[in-house]
């Protein structure tokens, strides 16, 4: 979404806020992402009524509530794929999803891929907690093996995924990462998808301190390192060596960038292509099937 | 013997060797020369191979249904010959690979039988492949096909592929009508004459649906692949650009229902099509569309199941799944449609419906319908009322999900000033937020299944058949069994048999007064019907005093009339 | 006036404060005391803060279902204190936060008022957290529960947690028995006394059911968490390691049900545990369960609907989901537990009726059993007979779907020479080769229903209940509506009236003679249940000739003894 | 599945035939995947008896029926769901998947990353042949943009996707990939997945040519390249760089190899730790729910 297609307008973040008071936790990460939301909103101007956010089932996908705009609360693990159905049938809005490591790479896992190669002009912020918030404390896809949780009890049994080197695979044409504890980051990388043409996906590393007690924000914060400056985002093989850093840091900042036709300029050429209108002459059409 | 006006021709043989176009161009020709056409077709589930069976029937008055079984019947191979040897009854006609076929069949009591050397002659001419097109000229003579009009669909056909082309294949038709004028034609059967064209188009079911689609003002479709659905996308696929809409292949079946609810929230006229697996995986995001309100037509094209099941059969089995497909208490319309006609109007009133219900519309075909081709009234665009959904006049304060006189709360398009709200899975207050005290659930099932009530009276009155006034035996039957349920009635009707009929096409909400009124005039009511359970008859039992008495099968093919007329005189 | 043996107790308040726990406490004291124990609870759906309510029952003699209302209200919070006032009826006894809570009541006539200043007393203790502590310690004083047992229940919590913990909370709770005993008991209320103690365990249903799944000897469970089930998986998932077997959490409810059908392939006790929602994306695979006729157990503990719904909430509107969610004809047996005591008998039923019959079995229980925690009998392992699957005997040619006597064909474990098979999703010969003609389908399609009507005969016949001989209103319902129904027909039969009771829990196939006979000796038949359709309802309008009055309500919440109790009144 | 763990017999590869015949179109690649599925378990002398194949739906899913085995034909997508319940129930015996592209990236897709990162021990044998065959030719999710298909009529709208890349992201610890046109390279390397312990994929370039007309059997046989002899199979970035050649080469051979714990020796492992065992008492498990 190229932001010279939607009308700007002079909002302050905070009048982003719906009429619906956020439900988490005290401490919980995702009040950090909801801010950046705002804040990426309000820089980039965007009229509550041009904005779509759509998300799945969890607690960070309670989110859109909180936000003025309009908004799909759909089921879990199928953001993507409605919000796919959304950008195609409005390619002139900016679509952001917004959703939770489980409802992402867990039961939506199957769809993560058809987006990114697809090229669906399209946000998508993971809140990634390394845990299922909402229903209270299991495992998820990048838990930590150490972790005892709701129904492994006696720790996991299988190695976490890698969001971000996941993505890059898939095709995003736009990856980056930040902690929710830098809500500056946050906001300027959920900005920089919005503005993005193409399929963009940020992770967002956001501490569930009522149910994982392994990666509290102190955690995070230990976690993660910024991009080196000298890092060039058109890069894919640098990108992927960054998403698999050796020392085990989780690296921030903006990875990988690229141009590339998203789904609804090839559809909209197809539509060139055979001279298609609303106003098509429907007895051509019909007349292909005369005996 | 006087001749007769409706013949019913069978070629069958391995797949592959043009039994499909053989028969695609004889339901051309005639339909091109004014004639009506019911065709049938039942395909292997394997991709190449296996046996491939073809019928056509043909008729200058209309036809409903493939028919009890073939007068003509025309064997490419051995397998063909076995499989259906035991329908050569005295009186039918039977025309043959032969001499040099790879079988030698014995000729019962009363057949007539033509051999051909469709197999020799076309070797002979340097291309196994014109076998389809030696047959074709030997049965355009034999049958009295017009030859105008074949040499027509044939040059329609091949011409663009080039001129050799065509002439190869005209050739091979020339040896073929050759062959057939050494014989003595010693039976009656004939193509009706020519009665000058009509105003028809020549159509199969799912390509129907996929034309209904575009004149209903579809925007949105996605679709994944599944046996025997996957030609509505085919067709949707190539004619949706031409009005600017938009048809994308999803990952899976749940992509697409959920792709058509994200297309139907930014405010387009969405579809998928699938059959029983993909509809099944469809259940919960079904039921999003129930409580979110958001407008979405499923078509199911029923195959054999359960599972995997008879992919390429044919089966009335997905009832239940239509209607009580859902967890929690999920209204929908369920609709059948009965012929390719249907598939064509009853499509655009199916997104009518939707849109104007904002609940999702289950609309069922199924196998045997999804392949056979038809000869319909060729359709009027600008007669089919487009009914869009009820929206938003920006006047006051936005609520979503309003309760208003008529339960329909007006929707708001993104990028309405004012109307910003959101898409509840959720249950939900009348502004959407989340709810889960007593009265909003309440509230809200009530006008979830209230609201759609109107469309019993809506809708037109189910149609009746048969006799006036009393009858001893009331069919009540469904989607492409009502076709062979016509037949039925006209000829026990004919027969002096006091028999009447009730077809309904709107199966959910019942129209239950209807029902009702109906079996009052009837002393029994027979449902026949193609699944084990008698699944509509389950439903006529809750819904209704009615006491059917089901007539089920289930071996993977229609009824033929024959088969309900014998029921019918069975119980009566 | 008499001391009142059977107490309700309702605490609520805000989420996090404690009150589960302190129900819990109360709950456990008076099961160690040898009183019987009902309790209900209701969650927000938010994780934390939000209206939180336990409701404890409790008395010498078994208790079926959470009353009709409280005799007790204790609120933490004015919030609780709001929602609840207007059931502050003359004769309750309310216990409040005060003074110096968050809200300031007003005490209705008649009402028995106890004010303890549970926030104050806490915060002067040094830590908020141990408001549950002194409320506790207030209720055993004032309504007599069992001081020893309610000791020996804390000590056993929070001893492990470390000495000093566990005299704060003893501290806190002295402190509130002391705020206690500076009112005057003007109230008749109190626990009934101790009766020495019995042989029971104290268990919530979705424990239950995972305690019912290790003594059915479960081998393999797969999960994915979903409200109201996921304590299923919970207590699998620690005890099943223990007796060998395996639990893994999948991907999602798909994956869940996949696994679950791998792994009974490979001759292992298998099942999975969900709501509604994963029950709908289980249909297309529980379809395969049917058609490959491999054994598999899912337990669906329902919530409400339509959606994602009222995740937290009760509902019993699953069973249409449940008998009809599948494309084709595709039978399993349906099963519906009462209370906690069926989750662990039913469990054990369950997994070898699945095993027995190679079918798949749907136990469905809801959202109120869910957490409930009763007491029962306590389980005696060897009381459970163990019926494994018909497995091949080794003599002869193995034919994986051969045609018994019975129907059922035996099964052999991979590893087993010569007994190589597929399990097939498509139709099939009786060796399992993909076979799409008539025969062999419709041959199959009989067996797949015919070979699970003899649980009919085994499964025991459906308790009655009430009046011998005519009744006026007879009573049919299910799931844990059938405890609230014992109670009041006991109600209305101590008033004198004609009501009598049938309590199915095979819920399909359907019993169809006990149905019958049951509603040949009633005027009238009332079905309770709690959804919006009259589920069952349909069901027995569709299969038996009985035509039932549906009573539904769908507000979260289970039904009252009362609401039935004046329902039959109504309508007698 | 380490071959020592079960009972080795002699048998001649046709021996393993089952009394189906295969179904599949001439000069199709999957005669050649089945005919190499033959060798490997001849070479490995398995017992038909003690080998368990596993499939969706497609073309490529009818070859367990051609194969003397234990088998499974399941649903369009949940092959390997299906098989790593098998698996975990079975841990004694080797446990194979064929299946097709479509079937395993496109509604299988959502299975493939856990399979990979729980490390199933079992074997994933994918015919990639850019179509779905069965359904008479729709694009897959490996088809190239090019192609013209039955519901995508004027050519692709997505970029393809890479199998073997994939699979390295998702922690497979066995990934080779191989051209149907080369039997004895596609038998050695399912001989090394099913010796191998872990969840081992074999990608098989398999030609359909009724319905691909572009990546033909010569195609495919210009596209491959074999792996470099000292490509170094422990080493992940090298084997990312040959997945992603810029030549566009596809690398045919072994890529990558590596012992990790297996989720069948992870549950052990837990039962282990409880002291668990068939005829533990379940009265203590009983007693914990005493008030
Ligand atoms: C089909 C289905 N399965 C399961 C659930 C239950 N469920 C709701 S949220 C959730 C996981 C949430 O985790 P995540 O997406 O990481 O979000 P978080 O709460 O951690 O922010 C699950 C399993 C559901 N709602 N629907
Ligand atoms: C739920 C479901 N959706 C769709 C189908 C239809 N279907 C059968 S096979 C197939 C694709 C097969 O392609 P692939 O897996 O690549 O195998 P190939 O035939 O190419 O070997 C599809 C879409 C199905 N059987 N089930
Ligand atoms: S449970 Fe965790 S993720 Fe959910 S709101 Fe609380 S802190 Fe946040
Ligand atoms: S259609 Fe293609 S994949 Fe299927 S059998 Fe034929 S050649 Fe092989
Ligand atoms: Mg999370
Ligand atoms: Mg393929």
């Amino acid at each position: 979404m190229v932001s010279a297609t939607f009308n700007k307008i002079e909002m302050k973040p905070k009048e982003y806020k719906s009429e619906i008071k956020p439900v988490w936790c005290p401490g919980c990460g995702h009040h950090g992402v909801l801010a950046s939301v705002y804040r990426a909103m309000s820089e980039l101007g965007i009229q509550p009524s041009d904005f779509i956010n759509i998300s799945g089932i969890g607690c960070s996908s309670r989110l859109p509530y909180f936000v003025k705009s309009y908004k799909m609360h759909t089921l879990h693990g199928r953001a993507g794929a409605v919000a796919t159905g959304t950008q195609l049938a409005r390619p002139d809005l900016p679509v952001v999803v917004s959703g939770g490591d489980g409802d992402g790479f867990s039961i939506g896992g199957g769809h993560m891929p058809h987006m990114a190669r697809k090229n669906v002009n399209m946000t998508y912020v993971l809140m990634d907690n390394g845990i299922y918030g909402l229903t209270k404390g299991q495992s998820s896809p990048t838990s930590r093996r150490e972790m005892k949780a709701y129904i492994t009890p006696y720790g996991g049994v299988e190695e976490p995924l890698n969001p971000i080197l996941y993505m890059l695979t898939y095709g995003a044409t736009y990856v980056g990462q930040a902690f929710a504890g830098n809500p500056k980051m946050c906001a300027a990388l959920i900005k920089g998808a919005i503005e993005h043409k193409g399929f963009a996906y940020v992770n967002i590393f956001s501490q569930c301190p009522t149910f994982n007690k392994l990666d509290t924000a102190k955690f995070y914060r230990g976690l993660v390192e910024e991009v080196p400056e000298d890092h060039d985002t058109s890069d894919m093989e640098n990108a992927m060596r960054l998403a698999r850093r050796p020392d085990g840091k989780a690296p921030v900042g903006l990875l990988y960038q690229e141009d590339r036709q998203t789904l609804d300029e090839a559809m909209a050429g197809l539509v060139e292509l055979v001279g298609g209108s609303a106003d098509y002459d429907l007895k051509k059409i019909i007349d292909k099937n005369r005996p | 013997m006087t001749e007769k006006n409706d013949l019913i021709i069978r070629i069958a043989g391995e797949g592959g060797e043009g039994i499909v176009s053989t028969g695609d161009f004889i339901a051309a020709a005639c339909a091109r020369a004014g004639l009506e056409i019911y065709t049938f077709k039942t395909f292997p589930a394997e991709i190449k191979g296996g046996y491939c069976l073809y019928q056509v029937r043909t008729s200058a008055e209309r036809v409903y249904n493939q028919g009890d079984t073939f007068d003509v019947f025309v064997a490419y191979n051995g397998e063909a010959y076995e499989l259906n040897k035991h329908l050569l009854t005295p009186g039918t006609t039977f025309v043959y690979d032969g001499p040099g076929g790879d079988f030698e069949p014995e000729i019962p009591e009363g057949v007539t039988a033509y051999a051909i050397p469709m197999s020799k002659t076309a070797k002979a001419l340097g291309s196994y492949r014109s076998k389809n097109m030696v047959a074709l000229g030997a049965l355009s003579v034999l049958f009295n096909i017009n030859e105008t009009t074949l040499i027509e669909v044939l040059t329609n056909k091949f011409k663009p592929k080039g001129e050799d082309i065509l002439e190869f294949n005209l050739k091979a038709f020339a040896e073929g009508k050759k062959l057939a004028n050494e014989h003595k034609k010693t039976d009656d059967f004939r193509v009706a004459d020519a009665t000058g064209t009509k105003d028809v188009i020549l159509i199969a079911g799912n390509e129907a649906v996929g034309m209904g689609a575009i004149l209903g003002r579809l925007e949105f479709f996605s679709a994944y692949p599944l046996t025997p659905a996957t030609e509505v996308a085919k067709y949707v696929s190539a004619q949706l650009p031409k009005t600017g809409g938009t048809l994308i292949q999803a990952e899976d079946e749940i992509a697409s229902m959920a792709q058509v609810l994200g297309a139907s929230y930014a405010g387009k006229r969405s579809m998928t099509a699938t059959s029983g697996p993909g509809l099944a995986l469809m259940s919960e995001l079904i039921g999003m569309s129930t409580m979110a309100e958001l407008p979405a037509l499923i078509v199911d094209v029923q195959r054999g199941g359960p599972s995997t099941g008879l992919p390429t059969k044919h089966e009335q089995s997905d009832l239940f799944l239509a209607v009580h497909g859902g967890h929690g208490d999920s209204p929908r319309i369920v609709l059948s449609v009965e012929d390719v006609n249907d598939c064509v109007n009853m499509t655009v009133a199916a997104l009518n419906l939707t849109e104007q219900y904002q609940c999702p519309v289950i609309m069922l075909s199924d196998g045997s319908l999804a392949f056979s081709t038809q000869t319909i009234p060729t359709p009027d665009p600008d007669s089919f009322e487009i009914v869009e959904r009820t929206r938003w006049d920006g006047e006051g304060e936005y609520m979503r999900y309003k309760m208003t006189e008529n339960l329909i709360s007006p929707m708001a398009d993104p990028g309405t000033p004012g109307g910003e709200h959101v898409a509840a899975s959720l249950e939900h207050t009348e502004s959407g937020a989340p709810n889960f005290a007593p009265e909003p659930h309440e509230a809200n099932a009530r006008k979830r299944f209230n609201k759609i009530k109107p469309v019993i009276d809506q809708w037109p009155a189910a149609e009746m058949d048969g006799v006036e006034g009393e009858a001893d035996v009331g069919i009540i039957t469904w989607g492409s069994t009502i076709g062979v349920a016509r037949e039925a009635v006209a000829r026990l009707v004919a027969e002096g048999k006091k028999v009447k009929a009730m077809y309904p096409k709107l199966i959910y909400p019942m129209p239950v007064d209807q029902y009702e009124a109906f079996a009052a005039t009837c002393k029994q009511i027979l449902v026949p019907e193609v699944n084990y359970q008698g699944q509509l008859s389950h439903f006529i039992r809750a819904e209704t005093s009615i006491k059917p008495v089901p007539y089920t099968i289930c071996g993977g093919l229609p009824f033929t009339p024959a088969q309900i007329v014998n029921k019918v005189k069975e119980i009566s």
